[in-house]
């Protein structure tokens, strides 16, 4: 039983999904994807008794390229990020009505076959394969299943689309680069390699400019709010909640070990950048109308955060960006699904026009407001403890960084309170507005539950992510 | 070990568990029924607590107790314990006591609410995380707690949730909270880095047992938690939110932002206080900023209309006096007072909620008066609270309060200047408050005089529990002989060697703070009995008084240099930064259309010009290859 | 050699099959008899030898390409029973032109002798120049014929003039004997001029800049199939014969001439993907994306002695998407007179399939991973920095994020926009021909090694 | 033979054959009669079959010669077909002047 398994599954599923047809399509995608989400938590033990799960078999000969899938510690928690929230995100859809729905779901298995390979993959190349694959179907789904103007939604999403790939073709050639270097583009040859400072750097920046873009860090940021909008709210899941976690982990697995001096070297300014981020992200959601771009622009404030942990290369900065981008992926599927709730009821998204649910609807309040909470980062849910591992991380560094890192507790308090205020509370509104459906109820109460219950007890996670991110410090500090 | 360890957890979830029979079934539960339950689990935790206070004599150093391992960080772990000594016991003492009274008060006081249970809720939610921010055993236990009352106080705040303005009040606590635990984070951290450990207990063994400290991070690190205290605590700057959280049901204002979460700030300068021993300089700031905050909020009370804010006020110049001690390193003084202070402004707040309640909602006070007759226990109540709070001999205001003026007059007399003309202003604006609402005529409507009543008696036990409390709140502490101060020993070694002794300097500081506080009540006598003045409209105060009246323009001020300039930035940054730079990336793609669309006029269909370029180019190549070289 | 023969016979055979007047039986004779030769081919794979005095010289470079030729053929001519409904009567003339075409083909990838590298060059030529203009009522193809016709006559003598430099400093057409001389004595300067000659008028036939201008208004103006054939077989035939006369004669080029192939090459994809961005019609568009991976391939050229395995699996991947694109283009301008996008729109409802195979191939173009494009592209990449030309591959990549703006114009044409009119019928060939080329681009981006390890 | 290249040198048959090329180049550059420019590329062929034939007498090797049929034989074969879609294009426009080809552009 190797990991290989999950990718297959997901594989068979969106075909599977394709071919049985528009009816039953939600259906068999919700049932691969519990498969999948199933299948890796049997992995999950397999790994915890120390059995080797990791699939590796020659590709390509000429140029040297593998077939690997390695699971550590840090794989399979963003193995299982990913395939825990595929079937909530694709349940969360029950409810909606998608023309041509047997696209729509297959994409949704395919797309999380590709993140879920992105986690996986060890050797360069395969891992931008998988990495660009992921870029197909969100493309579609955006395009296709998008809402709004559809002039807009195409120059939104093709922007999307070319920017990133934009990006990313960079890293091939950094990759490319190094594959002349060692020789073949396993990550453990390529550990192996001893760039020069100055080569080192080059790459750097070509892997940045591909994180930087697909995180989204500023500046670089611009497609993300208006692709966040546009695209259908599982798409906007599926972006949020696990593929912008894509940046972050690869920042850790691939960008830091494989360039450390230039990491050490620059660490100050990406940590600036982050932290900019973070309060840039911050103020710009204050004044946003829409509640979809709101909730972009929060994440855009977090993952800021979440890369100026992994840039303090220490281990409670990766250690705590691990945790947060967990955390973090749960809360923003939580909030845009919530979202989605208040739009299949007053179809709007834009705050001003809601307003007074709470008196209509107590339920799906509380729910809203854990979200908010967790999502500002209150003790005992599960982004608390991401955010307080990487502020200190950040705090070891420069006690500046983290106050100003910091301000997300008071800005992040600021801009969702006044969304949940505007959104939520004041006098009754006139329109009707219909309590939590069971379907809805069950998703929303998951996310709850995980979130409090990794937020009390984190342990788990914790003693999963550690060994493997000791080890990629270990690869960090091998030179000097 | 077992024992204590399920009692302790009886003890911090029963509230828990009251929160969430009420969240879940409190609607089919019934409005009493829900109160009830809502009451209980809180008595249920001051039993617990009683429990362990009897039994601490027995174990001077405390019970710790640890639940598992909660947050790993690379050099230390932060576990999830508890840590039940002296003074976590006494603060959940007054928090569960004060607390299951103030439920109580609620059932009635509520009773006319829809959203019944749903006060119970928070209510019990609120209890539930006092209770973990007072009996963790580290620092982020205690953060747990803190982050969660703070919640607990948003949700309280905005209980009224259809009004807008009320909302904004909470929010503006919520916020201006956290950037007061912002503070405490940054105090966490440098501590952390410090020590490799948020446990008080190791801290404090770190901290003796370090050979060279670094005093500069230290004095940082008390410094940020000192902020963290301003933010929980209401002291300058951070003091503006608790005004406006009278928006809030009066048992809230007084459960919350009287008796219990406002102290937590005292709480945590006390519990860390062999750190701050360590650092005068952040001392000195506490020192001063209390004996400010002190003297600002007083004058601010002096003219308030709404009887609330006046209590609001007092609380937020009450706990000045609070970090004065502190500050002064009397760490005793200011439990004490905060203590005898739970008492008497849990009485008042609870009296003038009684009040408003006789007058369906009215809270200004030129609308009240006369009202001594139609609430007899209301008015003896409030009665005493006031003379506790001015501090008029025996009752128990005057011991803790003169002490506070005491330690300052040893340590710095301006201080204790301003600390004593806050006291008098203290006397004159709670007696103004007494005096416009309880003697002279009515003032409000005929339809509010027709329906003056007492309050029930579930309203009425209360009150009258905490006045006696309030009378004789200062036995515990009575100088020469304190009670208090031996039991906190084990807390605050220092008191062990301290000189215990009432010389003349203190006899003479005394009746000067008692002449004050009755000079206090008498200019208020005769100001609004023997003038019988009442407030002027809004419109009409003129000079420094509408300053005051104004609290300052504070508001005014940091809505200029915080508030709008964010809100600008804001705006600035969605419409032209966010702008500007999606521009320039559309610009790419736009400055390539445009190359492309002039490229497409080369491409002119004639064969003359597609060979003449053939020819050209293959001119250029040959002479680049064999006459350049 | 044999090839050759079989592939001149079966041209033959096409010609008789009218005068038999079996039209019907023609295309499914032809692809069964291209088959076979293919079959011939690949047994041939591992034979190297040389016929009438080096004329004809069989390697391994020329049996794989020859046979990739060959595929493509087989599409072409599987399309042509489709395409040419209304001309029954011609039918046999253009499948034989097309034949006689892919034998020139192979005579450029395997001549050993100048003369039939010449003599290749000029049937694939003028076989193209009767296709642009075949159809002979439409002024467009006119004058795309007559323009092509000119033009490429024009290169033709700077080839011969090239070659006729060449053999005046080598007195001999015989590329072994030559190379052996370039590398032995001093050398007149005649001779690398005429090799440049050479090099241009291939450069030419590429399509590279600034010898492009031809191929927009040429594709645009020839019949759909006629265009299918210039972008696909026509272009990698000519790079390779390219890459095979540079590698046979002048194994040591020099600096300064990798650096006219540097700037080409850069030009070539600047200028494709640049002028591809505003074009409305489909085939003028994929006409600049051809010159663009012109550009692409020309990086074969800075390492020459190892990148024939890329060269082929980039012409490979190439022509296989441009071939099911085409097909889809074929299907949906079946019957009007223009290629404008405006006959993609909302063809992703009407017919999902060939939208997709379409949205497959232009992805592979844009070199997109698990197509093979993106193999092809990749494998460039390294052997160009393997060259140390990262500047060259850093423009590349540019050009790729520039290329996707107008692939991406057409996929979304078919998906956001609504159909305008009902498309009828579903001609079985065309979507055969359309899923296997699909299918094959598909299989090369999963088993690279597949191709790649065939000339390594 | 080999007495006149002696006298005259193989370098006058190469400018010889460039000069006529290039007049060829520029007939085909700047006339715009279809015929005229035909006969410009039949210029420079045969320009280039000149050298040919010059080189084959300076190398002593009939190779070139042979040559020079082949590229006679192309260049009657290319020529047949350009004048055949010569005739198409005067059916359809009335006109050989290549300046009227200007409608695929763009």
């Amino acid at each position: 039983m190797n990991v290989s398994l999950i990718l297959i599954i997901l594989l068979v599923g969106a075909f599977a999904t394709f071919l049985a047809g528009d009816k039953l399509a939600s259906k068999v995608a919700l049932f691969f994807g519990l498969a999948a989400a199933g299948a890796s938590i049997v992995l999950l033990n397999h790994y915890n008794l120390g059995e080797n799960i990791s699939f590796i078999n020659q590709w390509i000969t000429q140029p040297n390229i593998s077939f690997a899938l390695k699971a550590d510690g840090l794989s399979m928690a963003m193995l299982l990020l990913t395939t825990v929230l595929t079937p909530i995100i694709i349940f969360s859809s029950f409810g909606n009505d998608y023309k041509n729905s047997k696209s729509f779901y297959a994409l949704i298995l395919f797309m999380s076959f590709a993140m879920a390979g992105t986690f996986l993959a060890s050797d360069g190349l395969l891992y931008y394969i998988f990495w660009e694959l992921s870029l197909i179907p969100i493309y579609f789904i955006a395009l296709i299943w998008g809402n709004g103007d559809t002039e807009e939604r195409k120059k939104a999403v093709v922007k999307f689309f070319i920017y990133t790939l934009a990006g990313s073709l960079f890293m091939l050639v950094a990759f490319v680069y190094m594959y002349q270097k060692a020789g073949s583009l396993l990550l453990e040859d390529l550990y192996k390699l001893n760039l020069t400072a100055n080569e080192q750097l080059w790459i750097f920046l070509a892997f940045f400019l591909a994180y930087a873009i697909k995180i989204p860090l500023i500046p670089f940021h611009t497609w993300q709010a208006n692709v966040y909008q546009k695209a259908p709210t599982v798409g906007t899941m599926l972006l949020s909640g696990i593929m912008l976690k894509m940046g972050l982990y690869s920042v850790i697995r691939w960008q830091l070990p494989l360039a450390p001096l230039a990491a050490k070297e620059y660490m100050y300014i990406f940590i600036g950048l982050g932290i900019a981020g973070v309060i840039y992200g911050s103020i710009v959601a204050l004044k946003q109308k829409d509640l979809k771009k709101l909730l972009a622009y929060s994440s855009l404030a977090h993952v800021g955060l979440i890369a100026a942990g992994t840039y303090t290369l220490t281990l409670d900065g990766l250690r705590g960006a691990v945790l947060q981008m967990i955390a973090h992926g749960f809360v923003v599927v939580g909030l845009f699904y919530a979202a989605e709730i208040i739009f299949r009821r007053y179809e709007t998204r834009a705050i001003a026009e809601m307003g007074g649910i709470r008196t209509q609807s107590p339920k799906f309040t509380s729910m809203i407001l854990i979200l908010v909470l967790a999502s500002v980062a209150l003790p005992t849910t599960f982004n608390f403890i991401g955010e307080f591992t990487v502020l200190y991380s950040l705090s070891q560094i420069n006690i500046w960084f983290a106050i100003l890192g910091g301000t997300t507790i008071i800005l992040g308090a600021y801009y969702m309170l006044k969304m949940f205020q505007h959104a939520m509370l004041g006098e009754t509104n006139t329109k009707p507005f219909a309590d939590v459906t069971v379907n809805e109820g069950i998703t929303l109460v998951l996310i709850i539950g995980v979130l409090f219950f990794f937020g009390m007890y984190p342990k788990p996670i914790t003693d999963l992510i550690t060994p493997s991110l000791e080890e990629i410090l270990t690869q960090i500090n091998r030179i000097n | 070990m077992e024992m204590n360890t399920n009692i302790a957890l009886v003890l911090v979830l029963a509230p828990f568990l009251g929160f969430l029979i009420n969240v879940f079934f409190g609607k089919s539960l019934g409005k009493s029924l829900s109160g009830i339950i809502g009451t209980l689990s809180v008595l249920v935790s001051f039993i617990a607590t009683a429990y362990f206070f009897g039994g601490i004599a027995a174990k001077p150093e405390g019970i710790r107790i640890s639940l598992f391992d909660w947050i790993q960080i690379s050099n230390f772990n932060v576990d999830f314990g508890f840590q039940l000594d002296q003074l976590s016991i006494l603060w959940l003492l007054f928090v569960t006591g004060i607390g299951s009274l103030i439920h109580l008060y609620s059932i009635s006081y509520m009773h006319d609410d829809e959203n019944m249970h749903k006060f119970f809720a928070y209510l019990n939610l609120f209890i539930f995380f006092m209770i973990t921010l007072v009996i963790g055993s580290n620092l982020l236990v205690l953060f747990i707690g803190w982050e969660g009352v703070g919640l607990c106080s948003y949700l309280l705040i905005g209980f009224w949730h259809k009004n807008q303005e009320y909302n904004d009040a909470a929010k503006k606590a919520f916020i201006m909270n956290r950037i007061g635990d912002l503070g405490l984070l940054v105090g966490i951290f440098i501590l952390g880095n410090l020590f490799s450990t948020l446990d008080y207990a190791t801290l404090k063994t770190a901290i003796a047992g370090a050979t060279n400290l670094d005093m500069y991070w230290l004095s940082v690190a008390a410094f940020a938690l000192f902020i963290g205290a301003c933010g929980k605590s209401a002291q300058i700057p951070l003091y503006t939110w608790l005004p406006d959280a009278m928006a809030g049901p009066t048992p809230v204002s007084a459960l919350i932002h009287a008796a219990t979460m406002v102290t937590a700030g005292i709480f945590m300068i006390t519990r860390l206080n062999f750190l701050f021993d360590l650092t005068p300089d952040v001392q000195s700031i506490i020192a001063i900023v209390g004996a400010v905050t002190a003297l600002v909020a007083a004058t601010i009370g002096l003219v308030q209309n709404d009887i609330k804010k006046v209590l609001a006020y007092s609380t937020v110049s009450q706990l000045g006096l609070m970090f004065l001690a502190l500050g002064l390193g009397a760490y005793e003084v200011a439990v004490f007072h905060v203590i005898t202070h739970a008492f008497f402004k849990a009485c008042l707040f609870l009296g003038s909620g009684s009040v408003i309640h006789a007058l369906h909602g009215e809270q200004d006070m030129r609308n009240m008066g006369g009202l001594k007759k139609a609430m007899p226990i209301t008015f003896a109540t409030m009665l005493i609270a006031s003379l506790a709070i001015s501090g008029v001999p025996l009752f128990s205001g005057f011991f803790s309060k003169d002490e506070i003026l005491l330690v300052a007059f040893h340590h710095n007399i301006p201080l204790w200047v301003v600390a004593s003309v806050a006291s008098i202003m203290t006397a004159f604006y709670m007696f103004r408050l007494m005096f416009l609402t309880f003697f002279q005529e009515f003032r409000g409507t005929a339809e509010q005089k027709h329906h003056l009543h007492e309050s029930p008696s579930l309203i009425t036990i209360p009150l009258i529990v905490l006045a006696i409390l309030a009378t004789i709140g200062g036995l515990i502490s009575l100088p020469g002989n304190s009670w208090l101060n031996e039991y906190l020993i084990p807390i605050l070694p220092k008191l062990a060697t301290a000189e215990h002794h009432l010389g003349t300097t203190e006899y003479i500081l005394m009746a000067i703070a008692v002449v004050g506080g009755l000079v206090g009540i008498g200019i208020a006598y005769a100001k609004y009995i023997k003038q019988n003045t009442v407030p002027t409209e809004d419109a009409a105060i003129t000079g420094f008084s509408r300053v005051l009246y104004n609290k300052y323009y504070v508001d005014e001020f940091y809505d200029v240099i915080f508030v709008k300039p964010i809100n600008f930035l804001s705006r600035f940054f969605r419409d032209t930064v966010e702008t500007g730079l999606s521009a320039l990336v559309f610009g790419f793609g736009k400055v390539t259309n445009e190359i492309s669309y002039q490229g497409k006029k080369i491409q002119n269909g004639s064969i003359g010009l597609y060979l003449f370029v053939f020819v050209l180019g293959l001119c250029a190549i040959v002479s680049y290859l064999f006459l350049a070289q | 050699m044999n090839t050759l023969i079989a592939i001149i016979g079966l041209g033959v055979l096409c010609l008789l099959f009218e005068i038999f007047n079996l039209r019907k039986a023609i295309v499914p004779i032809t692809i069964l008899g291209l088959l076979g030769v293919l079959g011939l081919t690949i047994s041939e794979f591992n034979s190297t030898e040389s016929y009438y005095n080096n004329m004809i010289v069989v390697s391994k470079f020329s049996s794989t390409f020859s046979s990739l030729f060959i595929v493509l053929t087989i599409f072409l001519v599987a399309l042509g029973h489709n395409f040419y409904e209304n001309h029954q009567s011609k039918i046999s003339d253009y499948i034989a032109i097309k034949i006689f075409l892919l034998a020139g083909a192979v005579a450029m990838v395997s001549f050993g002798n100048l003369a039939m590298f010449f003599l290749g060059i000029e049937v694939l030529s003028i076989a193209l120049y009767i296709l642009a203009a075949s159809d002979r009522m439409n002024l467009k193809s006119n004058e795309a014929g007559m323009k092509y016709f000119l033009m490429g006559s024009f290169a033709s003598g700077i080839i011969l003039f090239g070659i006729c430099l060449i053999y005046g400093a080598m007195g001999s057409f015989d590329v072994t004997e030559i190379s052996e001389l370039s590398q032995s004595a001093e050398l007149p300067v005649w001779f690398p001029i005429g090799i440049v000659l050479v090099t241009i008028g291939l450069l030419f036939k590429v399509a590279a800049v600034p010898f492009h201008f031809w191929a927009p208004d040429v594709y645009e103006g020839s019949p759909a199939l006629t265009t299918a054939l210039m972008s696909t077989l026509a272009k990698v035939v000519a790079m390779a014969t390219l890459y095979k006369l540079l590698s046979v004669m002048n194994a040591d080029v020099s600096e300064s001439f990798k650096m006219v192939v540097v700037i080409i090459s850069m030009a070539s994809m600047t200028v494709g993907n640049i002028m591809a961005l505003r074009q409305t019609n489909v085939k003028r568009m994929l006409a600049f994306s051809g010159v663009s991976h012109a550009g692409f391939m020309l990086m074969t050229l800075l390492s020459l002695s190892t990148s024939a395995g890329s060269l082929l699996y980039y012409a490979s991947a190439y022509s296989l998407s441009g071939i099911a694109a085409f097909c889809v283009i074929l299907y949906v301008c079946k019957n009007r007179d223009n290629e404008d996008v405006v006959n993609f729109h909302g063809l992703g409802k009407t017919n999902p399939l060939l939208a997709a195979i379409l949205t497959a191939a232009l992805l592979s173009m844009a070199g997109i991973p698990i197509f093979a494009g993106f193999f092809a592209k990749l494998v460039l990449f390294n052997q160009t920095i393997q060259a140390g030309y990262l500047a060259l591959v850093i423009v590349a990549v540019v050009n790729s994020i520039i290329s996707v703006g107008y692939y991406f114009k057409l996929i979304l044409a078919m998906y956001t926009k609504e159909p305008n009119e009902e498309r009828k019928g579903t001609p079985v060939i065309i979507y055969a021909v359309a899923v296997i080329a699909i299918v094959l681009n598909i299989a090369l981006g999963l088993y690279p090694s597949f191709v790649l390890d065939l000339l390594a | 033979m080999n007495n006149i290249l002696n006298h005259i040198g193989i370098e006058n048959y190469i400018f010889l054959s460039v000069i006529l090329f290039c007049i060829g180049v520029f007939g085909v550059l700047y006339r715009r009669n279809a015929i005229i420019v035909f006969m410009s590329i039949e210029i420079m062929l045969n320009a280039v079959n000149l050298l040919f034939v010059a080189f084959s007498t300076y190398h002593q090797d009939a190779q070139g010669q042979v040559f020079v049929f082949f590229s006679m034989a192309v260049a009657a074969a290319e020529v047949a077909v350009g004048l055949a879609i010569l005739v198409s294009i005067f059916r359809n426009l009335g006109s050989i002047t290549i300046d009227n080809l200007k409608n695929l552009k763009g």
